[in-house]
């Protein structure tokens, strides 16, 4: 193995896995499982030696031309790095609890298959070198996430998959001719720290914007920015580790991800903001945090609720994007990182209800404290985190985004920052109320014995330990390679020519 | 003189082939397909194409006819005088 | 007029005739018949044409030799496709052109 | 340039025409040890057509010694050259479905006749990829059309029957017009060499007309819309492997010859009102092929639908060969010349693969699927990843060819290019999701019948070469754009 072609490794350390967990007979369960977790642990190596590349200032790049005029690059730059690790080190977790949860199930080969694939597509968009690469693994994580969210194989399951096929493959030829047309008159557009369009001629200006908004409009499909946030709440039917997978890191991540790349390292922030494109995206934005938190209050299915949740809080990473300045860039990167572990933290924890006490809905889960401590016990950090109480993950996220917005000149977004605070606040302080504070008026739907823990350790670890990491990326925030520290390495090259 | 003969000629072929497609007997029309084969052989000898005279006289005429024979033959026997009137 | 270009207006006019037969029989034999006088009009036109430009031309008649093959080639199989199609159905027509 | 040390252009027609000789005269249904050392030999001869044309450029060769106009001349410029290779590739892989498959399929006595005229089909195709001069594009074609009828009764059924006799007729009516159409522009050159028409044609009536007729002819016989009626019954009626031969590569032979004609010769013909007309024409393919398998009960139908759309695709080029830059019209001929490719890669796969579902669940109907990925992961990944090629979505051939086609759109400013592409991307997924929706419905009972593992992986290895080939395309284009027309040719400098 090559130091050099690292990014590569990275990439095949789960396609190779996938196509060997296609060809596993459904009975090799340990096989399997073993596969499963090795591939994922390898993995997390490969992505922390990468980062080590970029530490010393020399990132690994593998390129070759798929045809001409065509480059297939794959680069492990800072950014890719603290994307690939978010995905690697969440894929670890849920792939234990995706163990957990599908024992006994039909299915399993493809549903680890497709799962394998998945990550092999977000690696593939944390690691595109330039816009078509990017392009390429954008769509096949459309392709790799379909057969997961219709896995249940249930109408209502198909039905969600074709309103999600909708929406992503709609948006993914939005994204094609966005990319299209940049190409069409800047070449093959490589991701650079300062943005590669500077040299446009200023004639061509205003297709840079018809393109910046075909980009962000399919990117937005998959951040969910409102209205193109449709399919989010009905991909719910998906597997509890689906939803938590998807939800807080792969699809949305991938879209806010790219939108990332696109205002940062295509055009260029200060260029963006000289074509006007910053503040059209901060509003859509702030539009989305408000929305999905007034619609959040209203869900009484608490996977629907943390959905609208996330449609809301990723939005922070875009608003964070496009707030000029080093703050707002470093709340909004640092937010990439810290509402994946917020998130997943919660959706393990809907899970672990769903999965013990057959609990779906919130009225439900009264004094489920009392019946699982521990997991109610991450839930609350998720949750507390979620609002931005000091001193979790998620008040570093929205600190440095209120100091952007002053910094960019947008007090504004002060009030909606504030406004999402209290609604999260609404919504999440009830459910840990119930939790804690209330007796259980009546048995659980459906209860399930898991011996000596409250459930079951392969749901009990990853949820644990996504809490503890809830906690220390806020207390640890100064320390070296903390989330915070990533991002303004990040933040710095940006800004600095 | 063998201008005339070109234009009776050519005629000829015009009411054979004109028999061939729109005659009401289907037998009559391959007879009259024969016919039309036999025709352009002598055309082709008066574009001076012998050797195309002697493959569309065995070929065009001969075996095509042959086939066609056999098929309205069989579908004669097999189906008691069909309606295959030019509809 | 040259004897090759009356022979290759004749063509012009057996190309006609067998396209209309062509297109208005639906019995699968009719539609063969009209096109191997379709066929042998396009031979007349290929080399009358031909001829009248430059005089005798081995290529054309080497070219309507072929074709003429090609032809009975194409009828043979269009028969036994026929017949097998009339042993199955009874039809003597394809199934969207029948109008009993 | 005529090279006498190169044998190998003749043979790759000689070849299959020999082992179609083989196969008639030792006429068994069963005959992996007669076929087999045929497609080896057959691959071995395209494979090394293809490496010596890109090696040494367009390579001609003058069959029996004779020059031209009365000999055979063959030429193999790079066009010719690679799809000699994907013939002789794709062929393989159907032979090899054929030749897996259980005896029940060899019931109809028609099925003897399957190896000779197999064989007779591929020499027909290498015939028409190689040919040099008009009039041996049109034995090739008249020889194609036969072969393929009569693969497509193979089948036995009395809808297969009809759809041969259908197919016979378009495909009689078409040569009859191309044929026409050569006697008239022999009368106004002299000539059928298509180097030696090289300086173009002119605006004469009789070129006029001949250039209508032959146009007419080759669009009927490649089921361009409106004149695709024919196709959809055959390529839904015939056998998997019959299918996949006939959508991959037969319905391209005559769009190969309509880009020979029209922009060589006939370049300064093809005015922007033509070129935009079969334009037009591509984007009713696109939308009424799409159509169609969007709302067709069986699994065949909707593939065979899905082929008439994707013609549509290379019709769509045309506008953007002609009218456009220099640059733009390069980008066109690549992206023409890898969806002609990519799609006869993907399709033979996709029909395979459809073979193998239809064939597991004993229904022809797309609703029957249901549960079958669970019992068939290997042909439904199959017919995924060609789904992806035919989808234009990345990474793959149909994504590439998309692209360049896109990118030349967007170059000469043609937007309305752009959004037929583009639309037609989302109509085609609309169609084949419909497929993998049935297949992940859950709680149908088990009722499937075992199929053969080899179908699934002969499938598997064409889709997933149509998905190398989006992500490995320099090698492919190079060669295909040796020997270019002039036309589009100024930009790819090829080797002479």
């Amino acid at each position: 193995m090559s130091a050099a072609s690292l990014p590569a490794w990275v990439l095949a350390s789960s396609l190779l896995p996938a196509v060997l967990i296609f060809l596993l007979p459904e009975s090799r369960r340990r096989t399997r499982t073993t596969l499963n977790l090795a591939a994922a642990g390898l993995k997390l190596v490969l992505v922390a030696a990468m980062s080590w590349g970029v530490v010393r200032n020399a990132p690994h790049e593998v390129r070759f031309t798929m045809w001409p005029g065509a480059e297939f690059i794959l680069r492990g730059d800072a950014l890719a790095c603290l994307f690939a690790g978010l995905s690697a080190l969440l894929w670890l977790f849920t792939t234990i609890y995706a163990i957990g949860y599908l024992e006994g199930a039909p299915n399993r080969s493809r549903f680890f298959g497709f799962f394998s694939l998945c990550v092999a597509s977000t690696m593939g968009i944390a690691l595109a070198g330039n816009l078509l690469t990017f392009l390429l693994f954008y769509e096949l994580l459309t392709l790799s996430t379909y057969p997961l969210v219709v896995h249940r194989g249930t109408e209502k399951a198909l039905a969600a998959g074709r309103t999600y096929l909708r929406y992503t493959i709609t948006g993914g030829a939005a994204l094609l001719l966005g990319i299209a047309v940049l190409y069409s008159f800047a070449g093959d557009v490589e991701f650079k720290e300062t943005g590669s369009l500077r040299a446009v001629a200023e004639s061509q200006w205003p297709l840079l914007r018809v393109a910046f908004g075909l980009m962000i409009a399919g990117l937005g499909v998959k951040a969910a920015l409102v209205p193109l946030h449709g399919w989010l709440p009905q991909a719910m039917v998906a597997p509890a580790p689906v939803s938590a997978l998807l939800h807080a890191v792969a699809v949305v991540k991938a879209g806010a991800f790219g939108i990332v790349r696109v205002v940062y390292d295509v055009y260029g922030i200060e260029f963006a903001r000289e074509l006007a494109l910053l503040v059209p995206l901060t509003i859509a934005a702030s539009v989305t945090i408000v929305w999905g938190s007034l619609r959040a209050t209203q869900q009484t299915d608490l996977k629907r609720r943390l959905a609208f949740s996330t449609v809301s809080q990723v939005s922070y990473i875009a608003l964070g994007v496009s707030l000029f300045g080093p703050l707002g860039t470093i709340g909004g990167l640092v937010h990439l990182l810290h509402q994946g572990i917020m998130k997943v933290t919660l959706f393990y924890c809907a899970g672990n209800y769903a999965e013990t006490l057959g609990v779906h809905d919130i009225r439900e889960l009264d004094g489920a404290g009392r019946r699982m401590p521990l997991t109610s016990a991450a839930f609350t950090i998720g949750a507390v985190g979620m609002i931005g109480v000091p001193p979790l993950a998620g008040f570093v996220s929205k600190w440095y985004l209120g100091l952007g917005a002053l910094e960019a000149g947008h007090p504004w977004v002060l009030a909606v920052l504030i406004a999402s605070s209290v609604l999260n606040a609404a919504y999440f302080l009830p459910i840990v109320h119930r939790l804690w504070f209330r007796n259980a008026s009546a048995p659980w739907p459906d209860e399930r014995s898991f011996g000596r823990f409250e459930t079951s350790l392969w749901f009990l670890i990853p949820t644990l330990a996504t809490a503890a990491l809830t906690v220390g990326a806020g207390l640890f925030a100064g320390m070296p390679f903390s989330p915070l520290q990533w991002a303004m390495l990040i933040t710095r090259r940006e800004y600095l020519p | 003189m063998t201008l005339l003969f070109d234009v009776i000629l050519g005629l000829g072929l015009l009411l054979a082939a004109g028999g061939a497609l729109w005659s009401r007997s289907l037998f009559r029309a391959v007879v009259l397909f024969v016919v039309f084969g036999l025709l352009v052989a002598l055309a082709w000898v008066r574009l001076e194409a012998p050797d195309v005279a002697l493959a569309e006289a065995a070929i065009g005429a001969g075996l095509t006819g042959a086939l066609l024979f056999d098929a309205v033959g069989h579908l004669r026997r097999t189906r008691r005088d069909p309606p295959d009137g030019a509809a | 007029m040259s004897p090759a270009l009356w022979y290759a207006l004749v063509g012009a006019l057996l190309v006609a005739v067998a396209f209309a037969a062509f297109a208005a029989h639906t019995h699968v034999v009719r539609r063969l018949l009209a096109f191997n006088v379709m066929g042998t009009g396009s031979f007349l036109i290929l080399v009358g044409l031909a001829q009248h430009e430059r005089g005798p031309d081995p290529v054309p008649q080497a070219l309507v030799l072929t074709g003429i093959v090609v032809a009975v080639a194409s009828t043979a199989l269009a028969l036994v496709v026929f017949r097998r199609w009339f042993a199955a159905t009874g039809r003597v027509a394809l199934p969207e052109d029948d109008t009993p | 340039m005529i090279d006498a040390a190169t044998p190998l252009i003749p043979l790759a027609v000689v070849v299959p025409l020999l082992w179609a000789v083989l196969t008639a005269v030792r006429p068994q249904v069963r005959a992996a040890w007669l076929v087999v050392p045929g497609l080896l030999a057959w691959c071995t001869t395209a494979a090394l057509l293809w490496s010596h044309v890109r090696a040494q450029g367009v390579t001609q060769y003058a069959l029996g010694g004779w020059a031209e106009p009365l000999g055979i001349g063959l030429r193999a410029d790079g066009l010719a050259a690679t799809l000699t290779l994907v013939t002789a590739v794709i062929a393989s892989a159907c032979a090899l479905h054929r030749l897996l498959s259980p005896p029940a399929e060899f019931a109809d006595h028609a099925a003897r006749w399957f190896w000779p005229l197999f064989f007779l089909l591929g020499a027909a195709l290498d015939g028409v990829w190689l040919a040099a001069d008009l009039f041996n594009m049109y034995v090739g074609l008249e020889l194609l059309g036969l072969s393929a009828v009569g693969l497509v009764t193979v089948a036995g059924t009395t809808i297969a029957l009809a759809a041969a006799l259908r197919y016979l007729l378009a495909a009689l009516l078409g040569s009859l017009a191309y044929l026409l159409g050569v006697a008239l522009l022999y009368a106004d050159y002299g000539t059928l060499a298509l180097a030696s028409l090289a300086n173009g044609f002119t605006a004469s009536t009789t070129t006029l007309v001949a250039l209508a007729l032959i146009t007419a002819g080759l669009c009927l016989k490649t089921a361009l819309f409106p004149l695709h009626g024919w196709l959809p019954p055959a390529h839904g009626a015939a056998l998997p492997p019959v299918s996949a031969l006939l959508s991959a590569l037969v319905v391209k032979a005559s769009f190969v010859m309509l880009l020979r004609i029209w922009l060589g010769p006939g370049v300064s013909l093809l005015v922007p009102a033509v070129a935009q007309g079969f334009g037009v024409l591509g984007a009713g393919a696109i939308a009424w092929g799409g159509w169609q398998a969007l709302r067709h009960a069986e699994l065949k139908m909707l593939v065979a639908h899905s082929t008439v759309a994707q013609l549509g695709y290379l019709f769509v080029a045309v506008p953007l060969l002609v009218d456009a830059s220099a640059a733009a019209r390069a980008s066109a001929w690549d992206g023409v010349m890898l969806q002609v490719v990519a799609h006869a890669l993907a399709k033979s796969a996709m029909f395979l693969a459809s073979g193998a579902l239809i064939a597991a669940v004993a229904s022809y109907r797309v609703d029957d699927l249901a549960g079958v990925s669970r019992h068939m992961p290997l042909a439904l990944f199959a017919f995924g990843l060609s789904a992806v090629s035919l989808m234009g979505l990345p990474p793959s051939g149909g994504f590439s060819a998309k692209w360049m086609l896109l990118q030349a759109a967007l170059a000469s400013g043609q937007w309305q290019w752009v959004f037929v592409l583009l639309g037609g991307g989302l109509l085609t997924a609309g169609y084949v999701f419909r497929v993998f929706r049935a297949s992940f419905l859950q709680g149908a009972e088990d009722r499937f019948t075992p199929t053969p593992l080899g179908w699934d992986v002969v499938a598997l290895a064409l889709a997933a070469s149509a998905i190398l080939l989006g992500v490995m395309a320099v090698a492919p284009l190079e060669v295909l754009r040796i020997g270019a027309p002039p036309s589009v040719g100024l930009l790819l400098n090829g080797a002479p």
